[in-house]
């Protein structure tokens, strides 16, 4: 029941946004999802309540039910998008927005989306709230963007389906394959492909995924659309959307496929860093803020896809903790960048310089945000990226993914200070009239930063989530 | 025990209370608060330390067994677990503390020379607003220190390891209206960064093999690895020392590091981080003896560096780059003698130069504010009359650095000429090099400074330049008694010590009681007659050339042609720009400009495109027509009749 | 086949209706009808299941299924036809029962079992569209549309007959299960393969299938709204019901097979890719029917157990959103003066924020997108026909169903962007029920497929 | 009567079905050859006769009167289709003064 | 009795072929007449006698009266009809030409359609055929009146003449320059 009701607080509360556009609608929007937050947060703390499972009959004809639960995984998912969409709808507090009620709702929805994409046990189930969460974001970005937004929106919408009609065709095949037909979980999860089948089915199933993340050669929709989008949605989109990416490739690839996978490991894992050099490579010499965070998300994304493919405890869990690293350091970096553009009037670096001086607080807050980005350690992406190094390091031929993947921490290193200090170091900027960092976004940026280094000190609590259900996962290895 | 656990606990964390409370209350905290409250935290951790330290077992053990202890005392290490940090599958990394011989000894340097530095440093930036910031990141970095050199296993190192180069970040660009300083400061960063890579990657390659990165367990286990691994594994953490310690090819950030405040430079830059590099290959020392090849790297990578920069020391003319150079060319000393397996020597003189290199840079530091802020020592002159607490203190640190007898830096660096003229007479050649180009920019830096005239401009005798407050002499006099006096924590048996830091220290790094110096006392006597010879006479040739002098210097670019390339250090910094920035940059511009621009984003647009035109072409057939359409039906139905019927 | 009665007798009585000035009362009194038609089809339970009438006609699940849902779209039609007649004076009676004309050969269509049935019920249903498609009669367009109908629809007509004839030449009947039997016996004969392709001829012409498909795009711009809407929806139910019982017929032989196969590849191919250049809304909207003919060929193709069923939730759920989105054309296109390009919904959501979400619940069920009925309906297809083997093909269809979703997501783009000037939409209260239902319903359907199945 | 039987059978089938082959291609041709619509709607009649033909010859064949019932409803199809082809024409003719079949492209792409 | 088949099948394809090529239109009619004369002659050989009759009645007396009837109300018989250009009438040749040759291509090897053992020549008699038609084929013969009542209306409503052709102009202008300004927004 409380499952339902994670899907539906959002969704009603969206819906009632959407229909009455009341003044207060952030505040609305907030309780809802601070309610959400609460519920998952006492799911996680609540012992032995790592799998629940609802189970009712959906489409009875072709045996489909409507099947919600959790494991580890799924619940450290729930935790990161309850945890980051009361900061995602916070950060609409400062923008400036035509309808934000209309906002909110769509916000919401993609919240509602996301929770049933983590919950569902059943393929078409999956499929399902996936496509969903693409389309809140669609009119966000289509209504709300910036400029050259009807194309780019466009191109975003369509290229991201292209990946989900890939999955969906291997959904549909695994189902045809296998007997009952009931495209649950754990029928298909049992499902044994032959080897060829698997090799080229791989690419169905992780189509969608690696476009969604996305990794190297399937990123050219990216660093527009996060440029081009609110900053509510470049949040959603880096922040949770892409999450999502992860949790289906442990959902579909890895147990559907696993001798698939076993063929592609190293190429995709190449594949990954690369793109993870190369968007880091490339975030050093842009001029636009927004767009250097989006290839530095790129970069990010790159080596958690790789660390994912490691395919070992340290590659999945460090990948996995680093999605929720990454989730947290997007949004609050986002936020400074939203900050920034607030004071300074816009995103080029190039006209940027000497805020510090005016705002030493944002830039304090901006260096916080900033060292997770680095994964220093004692943040949390440190974690992660410690874990996936080691992991990537096991693999055969691991020693140069490792190095590789390493990369791209120096890489990180000079691209984030470089934006850093073109935005806030530097002489002073005479024509720049910018208040300090207030209340508010004290209010947001401190949990965050606080979330940050807290798991960074402490990760057990995550870890522990994971452990059972990686486990698991790497059996089907053998 | 608990006491021992609490006192654990509190030596890195009365640093980080100070760093946290400085930094949310900074703007609380007027005056010398902040300075205040930073230094008093490092204060009781010192306290702390010192406890510890005092209570550590082997200390007593020592002391009972008269100093001869052959095998370590039980008991040596203690480790402190805090909690399990991260720990997932076979990976256990306890947040945990390491309490031995060796980490009590750099945490007492540490928060020792830390505590003074911080003292100092309440006169130094008095004037400056963000002085709070400054003490807040200044105690951060201890913490982090702390946490370097205590941590029970190389991740918490590594946090360590991080957090150092962080705050050497912020420190050196801690005045950011600088682009300058900036640029310094990121390029330390990422240079660090570097050094890095190799750090963890050497880590990965460790735990992959072994299953577990706590140093007690490392070490234990080290001899089961076969020697190709244990070659590549200290390999790669000794790139993460040449980071860390500024050796070859990974130096040049440390004198641009120079950008920071001077007790910056003094504390993170002389005495403490950049020694890190030593402490992690001495901490790990029972791999290292195990990779002869590494070693060998270790030595020459040492050794080209301290002769390089040594070299480029002689023709600086600020202040603080030639003692930074001087610091690079020590470390690079303190390399060669890890290279040589002289590990014991290297951490003495890991702490004497800790001691001489801090006061030199305070007194730097002290002679720079005299000036207001001047730090080319070409304008300067004369001040030994005018400043006369850091003229003295000055001196002493010379002294030291040169290597004159009695004085801390002479024992230190003996043993290492030792250790080097043990392994071969060239070598002791080379380093015996390096000590006379220290002593030579060293003595060249004293007389321009303190003697002749005053060269600078406005003044003909430099009148505005005044002594600086007790609150900075203080902890000068203090290093110039440890500097003087350092020496005397190592005293060999040539002097009829018992070398008791390297008999401590044998209980925690297992390497060092595999040194064995078997030179004769008479070799030795006459080595180090040599030695001390050489230095006298090169301090007469630099009193010679520079100690009456009353004009200035010629600028750099009018030296001749080999001189002048040295002075522009090698053009290292050039040929760095143009084999690693200038790539750097084009590649990340052309990626972006060929790969995004013109392939990636042509290819996601161009398909859609493609697709759109053949959209139009087909549109064309649909031309409104009937005679086509009724064509079009007949003739596809034919297409296709004959191809199912024909074809079956 | 009393409900076919129903439907013949109602037709006589709108005419007269009509006669008599009665013009208020023609859609109700259609509409009662065709309820009463489905009450009937309900009822008869005597009827189900049995080969009734000498093997002319039987009520099977199908049959019944898609008679019903033939009605309740026609219902709707007859909805949106009481706002889209209300200003005409003339002919209104006939149209209504031209249309109740067609329905009825629709009903014959989807539950022959004589070949007979299927030929007399093709063109029951074409010669009232063919008049309809004209229905406007002072306008060029609409004349054109009419004829172009009329000419390739008996050109067309003429193959299927040709088939018919073929196929009687071989197995001595005309009734379905004798042919089948035949079929199982003498499947290879060339004379029944040649008639089994003109056959299949005649009725991909029906449904706009490439390469007969030319007439759709002019004759749906053509013809006036509501007629459009009649032939994109009741007509493509029926002509796939037809089809369908046909392939089931001749046991889908090799050869079949293989055209067919052709037939939705280039039907996929065609229809997707050229909509994607299209800006007029109706010819959008053809294009977009002959890529669903493209995939509704794939459920035709694999020939399993479960075709009938998707076919009829493909088809009865593509009809509803079709017929919800006509009407918003027509809502929108009065706003704009009867301009019919794509650009006359810009600014529909913010005018009229229900009809605007509406559209774009209609749109993402055409093009696919999850939860809307859409998708189900395209899943279906797609993992029949990856339950036959056809894996290239069902790639192939992915790849154009996101072509597909290019095109529905411009006409979303439109609705959802600002327009210039605000010009008042003005719905009229039957049709914002008829548009809500069909939202409402391709919502709810997709969510809960099972209701329909 | 049985003078008649074999008469029928003197001519194969085969030749029925050629027949019927050729005038169905001829009408088929003639739909695209020609340009005035009436003439078309002939071609059409003359398809439409040639199935005609055709399935009166398997009627007879197979000794099977429904074949010969369904050329009776095509007839009257045929009928029905060329009042409403008719119709049509004549408005056409009216709208746009002219059956040529190629004045009819307003709509198109 | 061969004979007479080929007569008639010479004439029927003969006249078919003036049908498509005669220039005048009344021509064509006067030829189709004659087509489907000798077809009705077919029937007769096939002792389809019921079938023949309504052929004549329906065909030639109905269904080319009323083509007649059309011409002349249009007058359409002026051999003014613009000829399709060569291409197109290649094409069109080539068309048929080429589909011909499929189907007989495709009977080559015989058409396989074995003779039944029994045989009944009263088939095609009125008898025969009614009692078929009104027993087994009432319901398609009873639904056929909606065809014809379709067809009626259809007339009717088509073929009645327009006020003014001016509507003809106004209703058309809403759409006037559209396949001009058809460009996308995009």
């Amino acid at each position: 029941m409380i499952l339902i009701a994670l899907l539906l607080i959002p969704f009603l509360t969206g819906t009632l946004l959407l229909v009455a556009r009341p003044a207060h609608s952030l505040v609305i929007a907030l309780i809802s999802a601070i309610a959400c937050a609460v519920i998952v947060v006492a799911l996680w703390l609540m012992p032995g309540s790592e799998v629940v499972t609802l189970e009712h009959s959906w489409i009875p004809q072709w045996g489909l039910n409507f099947k919600l639960g959790y494991d580890g995984i799924g619940l450290l998912m729930l935790l990161l998008t309850a945890v980051i969409f009361p900061f995602i709808i916070a950060a609409g507090a400062k923008e400036t927005y035509e309808n934000p009620a209309v906002v909110n709702a769509l916000l919401l929805f993609t919240q509602s989306a996301l929770f049933g994409v983590f919950m569902s046990q059943n393929a078409f189930l999956f499929y399902i709230f996936y496509e969903l969460s693409l389309l809140p974001l669609f009119f966000l970005l289509l209504f709300w963007g910036g400029a050259n937004r009807r194309a780019i929106t466009m191109r975003f919408f369509i290229y991201t389906l292209f990946g989900g009609l890939a999955l969906l065709f291997g959904i549909a095949y695994c189902v045809v394959q296998e007997p009952s037909h009931s495209a649950d979980f754990t029928a298909l999860h049992a499902l044994h492909l032959p080897y060829d089948v698997q090799v080229w089915l791989f690419w169905a199933l992780f189509l969608a995924f690696a476009v969604k993340l996305p990794i190297f050669p399937f990123h050219s929709w990216q660093p527009d659309t996060y440029t081009m989008a609110p900053l509510q949605g470049t949040m959603t989109l880096g922040g949770v959307l892409l999450k999502m990416g992860l949790f289906g490739i442990l959902r579909f690839v890895f147990p559907i496929v696993p001798e698939g996978v076993e063929f592609w490991r190293s190429t995709v894992i190449w594949m990954s860093i690369i793109g993870a050099l190369y968007a880091g490579w490339i975030a050093f010499r842009q001029t636009d803020l927004k767009r250097l965070v989006a290839y530095s998300s790129l970069s990010h994304v790159g080596i958690l896809c790789a660390g994912l493919f490691a395919w070992n405890t340290y590659g999945i869990s460090g990948s996995l903790y680093q999605a929720f690293a990454h989730a947290v350091l997007v949004v609050s970096m986002l936020y400074i960048v939203g900050a920034v553009q607030r004071r300074a009037g816009t995103t080029d670096l190039s006209k940027m310089g000497g805020m510090k001086l005016q705002t030493p607080r944002l830039a304090a807050l901006f260096f916080l945000v900033l060292i997770n980005a680095v994964a220093l350690p004692l943040t949390q992406s440190f974690v992660g990226e410690w874990l996936m190094f080691n992991g990537l390091w096991q693999l055969e031929n691991g020693g140069w993914m490792a190095l590789a993947a390493v990369l791209t921490i120096i890489l990180g290193a000079v691209y984030m200070l470089y934006a850093f200090q073109r935005v806030m170091l530097g002489p002073e900027n005479k024509t720049l009239v910018a208040v300090d960092a207030d209340r508010d976004d004290h209010l947001f940026l401190v949990p965050l930063i606080a979330i940050t280094l807290v798991l960074g000190f402490y990760p057990a609590p995550i870890l522990h989530l994971l452990e059972a259900p990686v486990q698991q996962l790497l059996s089907v290895l053998n | 025990m608990v006491k021992t656990d609490l006192l654990t606990a509190l030596v890195p964390a009365f640093p980080l209370f100070g760093a946290v409370v400085t930094a949310i209350l900074r703007r609380k905290l007027k005056g010398n608060s902040a300075g205040m409250l930073a230094t008093l935290m490092i204060v009781l951790s010192f306290v702390c330390s010192v406890v510890l330290f005092a209570g550590h077992e082997v200390v007593d053990a020592l002391h009972s067994a008269g100093m001869h202890q052959e095998h370590p005392a039980e008991g040596a290490t203690h480790i402190v677990k805090l909690f399990d940090w991260i720990n997932i599958g076979g990976m256990q990394v306890p947040f945990a503390f390491q309490i031995d011989a060796l980490s009590l000894t750099m945490m007492l340097i540490v928060t020792g020379i830390g505590s003074l530095i911080h003292l100092y440093s309440i006169g130094y930036m008095h004037d400056d607003p963000r002085v709070a910031t400054f003490f807040s990141q200044l105690n951060l970095f201890t913490f982090a220190m702390l946490l370097l050199v205590m941590g029970a296993n190389f991740v918490m190192t590594f946090i360590g390891w991080e957090g150092v180069g962080l705050c050497s970040y912020l420190l050196i660009g801690f005045w950011y209206k600088t682009p300058a300083y900036n640029y310094a400061a990121r390029k330390a960063f990422v240079m660090n960064r570097i050094g890095d890579v190799g750090f963890v990657l050497g880590l990965a390659w460790l735990f992959s093999v072994l299953g577990t990165l706590n140093y007690t367990e490392v070490m234990a286990k080290a001899g089961t690895l076969s020697t190709e691994t244990i070659t590549g594994i200290t390999l790669l953490l000794f790139v993460g020392a040449i980071g860390k310690s500024a050796q070859l090819p990974l130096f040049t950030w440390l004198p641009d590091a120079m950008a920071g405040p001077t007790p910056v430079s003094a504390l993170i830059h002389a005495a403490t981080m950049v020694t890190a590099g030593i402490f992690l290959i001495v901490r790990s020392s029972a791999l290292f003896a195990l990779a002869p090849f590494t070693q060998d790297v270790i030595l020459y990578t040492g050794l080209i560096t301290s002769l390089l920069t040594a070299s480029i020391g002689v023709f600086q003319n600020d202040i603080k780059k030639v003692l930074a150079y001087s610091t690079v060319s020590q470390l690079g000393l303190m390399f060669v003698a890890l290279g040589l397996g002289a590990y014991s020597a290297a951490m003495f003189h890991v702490t004497t130069h800790a001691f001489f290199k801090a006061l030199l840079f305070l007194g730097a530091g002290s002679v720079i504010h005299a000036l207001g802020g001047e730090q080319d020592i070409r304008k300067m002159g004369g001040l030994k009359g005018v400043t006369k607490i850091t003229y003295v203190t000055f001196l002493i640190g010379t002294l030291a650095i040169a290597g004159i007898p009695g004085f801390s830096g002479f024992f230190s660096k003996d043993a290492i000429l030792m250790a080097a003229y043990q392994e071969h007479p060239m070598l002791y050649v080379a380093t015996m090099a390096v000590s006379l180009l220290t002593c030579f920019y060293m003595f060249r830096l004293l007389f321009l400074t303190f003697f002749g005239t005053y060269r600078g401009p406005g003044s003909e005798t430099g009148t505005h330049a005044h002594e600086s407050p007790l609150v900075m002499t203080v902890p000068l006099m203090v290093l110039a008694v440890l500097s003087v006096f350092g020496g005397f924590l190592n005293l060999p048996h040539l002097f009829g010590g018992h070398e008791p830091m390297k008999h401590y220290l044998e209980t925690a790094a297992d390497g060092i009681s595999g040194e064995h110096l078997f030179l004769s006392e008479t070799t030795e006597w006459t080595v180090m007659a040599i030695t001390v010879g050489l230095i006298l006479a090169t301090i007469a040739l630099a009193w010679n050339r520079f100690g009456k002098k009353t004009t200035l210097d010629p600028d750099p670019e009018n030296l001749p042609a080999f001189q002048r390339l040295i002075a522009r250090k090698w053009k290292i910094d050039e040929l760095y720009a143009s084999l690693f920035e200038k790539p750097y940059q084009w590649l990340s511009e052309h990626f972006f400009s060929i790969g995004e621009r013109m392939i990636m984003t042509p290819l996601m647009i161009g398909s859609g495109h493609t697709t759109e035109r053949l959209g139009k072409l087909m549109r064309r057939f649909q031309s409104g027509n009937m005679s086509f359409y009724l064509f079009g039906m007949v003739m596809g139905m034919i297409v296709l009749l004959v191809w199912t019927l024909y074809s079956v | 086949m009393s409900a076919l009665i129903l439907t013949s007798v109602l037709g006589v009585i709108l005419l007269y209706l009509g006669l008599f000035g009665g013009k208020k009362l023609l859609a109700p009194v259609g509409i009662l009808g065709l309820l009463g038609a489905i009450v009937l089809f309900v009822m008869d339970k005597q009827y189900i299941n049995v080969t009734q009438f000498a093997n002319m006609l039987s009520f099977d699940a199908m049959g019944i299924s898609f008679s019903i849902g033939l009605l309740v779209i026609t219902i709707l039609i007859f909805i949106f036809g009481i706002d889209y007649y209300a200003n005409e004076e003339k002919n209104v009676a006939e149209q209504f029962a031209l249309m109740v004309f067609s329905v009825t050969g629709a009903l014959m269509m989807v539950s022959y079992t004589n070949l007979l049935s299927l030929f007399l019920g093709v063109e029951i249903l074409s010669i009232p569209l063919y008049i309809l498609a004209g229905g406007k009669r002072n306008s060029m367009r609409s004349g054109e549309a009419s004829f172009k109908y009329f000419l390739l629809g008996s050109f067309a007509s003429a193959f299927l007959l040709m088939g018919i004839a073929l196929i009687y030449g071989v197995c001595a009947s005309f009734e379905l299960p004798k042919v089948m039997a035949m079929a199982a016996t003498s499947g290879t004969n060339i004379l029944f393969l040649l008639g089994c392709f003109f056959v299949i001829v005649g009725m991909t012409f029906k449904v706009a299938a490439v390469p007969f498909h030319f007439w759709s795009p002019d004759v749906y711009e053509g013809a006036p709204t509501l007629v459009t809407t009649f032939m994109a929806t009741v007509v493509k139910m029926a002509a796939f019901a037809a089809l369908y019982r046909f392939v089931t017929m001749i046991g889908m032989p090799p050869a079949v097979g293989k055209a067919l196969l052709a037939i939705a590849i280039v039907t996929l191919l065609v229809g997707n890719i050229t909509a994607l250049r299209q800006s007029h809304f109706k010819r959008l909207m053809a294009y977009s029917s002959i890529a669903h003919s493209g995939f509704l060929l794939m459920a035709i193709l694999s020939n399993s157990a479960n075709t009938p069923s998707v076919l009829f939730y493909y088809t009865f759920t593509y009809a509803l959103a079709t017929v919800g989105l006509f009407i918003v054309f027509t809502v929108a296109k009065r706003a704009a003066n009867g301009d019919e390009h794509i650009r006359i919904f810009r600014g529909l959501f913010r005018n009229q924020p229900w009809i605007g979400v509406m559209l774009l619940v209609m749109m993402l069920s055409l093009a696919g997108i999850p939860p809307f009925a859409g998708f189900f309906a395209k899943v279906n297809v797609f993992m029949l026909a990856l339950g036959a083997g056809q894996i290239g093909l069902t790639v192939f269809a992915v790849v154009m169903a996101l072509v597909g979703i290019y095109y529905y997501a411009v006409v979303i783009r439109e609705a959802f962007t600002a327009s210039e000037n605000d010009s008042v939409l003005v719905v009229a209260p039957s049709n914002l029920l008829v548009i809500s239902l069909c939202g409402i319903a391709v919502l709810v359907l997709g969510v809960m497929p099972g209701w329909l199945l | 009567m049985n003078d008649v039987i074999t008469a029928i059978r003197t001519v194969p089938l085969e030749h029925y079905v050629v027949l019927s082959f050729i005038l169905f291609s001829i009408g088929m041709a003639g739909v695209l050859f020609r340009r005035n619509t009436i003439i078309i709607l002939m071609c059409l009649e003359l398809m439409f006769n040639s199935v005609n033909l055709l399935l009166t010859a398997f009627s007879a064949h197979h000794s099977d009167p429904s074949g010969q019932v369904f050329v009776f409803f095509i007839m009257l199809v045929a009928a029905a289709e060329v009042t409403v082809g008719l119709a049509i024409l004549v408005m056409m003719k009216r709208n746009v003064d002219s059956v040529d079949i190629n004045q009819l492209n307003r709509l198109k792409w | 009795m061969i004979y007479l088949f080929y007569l008639f099948a010479t004439i029927s394809v003969i006249s078919a072929l003036f049908v498509v090529a005669a220039k005048s239109p009344v021509n064509s009619v006067i030829s189709l007449i004659v087509c489907f004369l000798s077809i009705a002659g077919h029937y007769i050989l096939l002792n389809a006698q019921f079938l023949a009759m309504v052929h004549i009645i329906v065909y030639t007396g109905a269904i080319m009266v009323l083509f007649l009837f059309v011409i002349m109300l249009l007058n359409l018989n002026k051999s003014s009809e613009p000829q399709k250009s060569l291409i197109t009438r290649i094409a069109a040749v080539a068309a048929g030409g080429m589909f011909l040759l499929t189907l007989l291509g495709a009977i080559k090897n015989g058409i396989g359609i074995a003779t039944p053992a029994g045989y009944d020549g009263g088939i095609g008699l009125v008898k025969s055929v009614g009692m078929s038609l009104f027993t087994d084929f009432l319901v398609p013969f009873e639904l056929s009146s909606v065809l014809f009542l379709s067809a009626i209306i259809g007339a009717v409503m088509l073929g009645k003449k327009e006020s003014t052709a001016k509507q003809m102009a106004t209703g058309d202008s809403a759409y006037a320059g559209l396949n001009q300004a058809e460009h996308i927004v995009r």
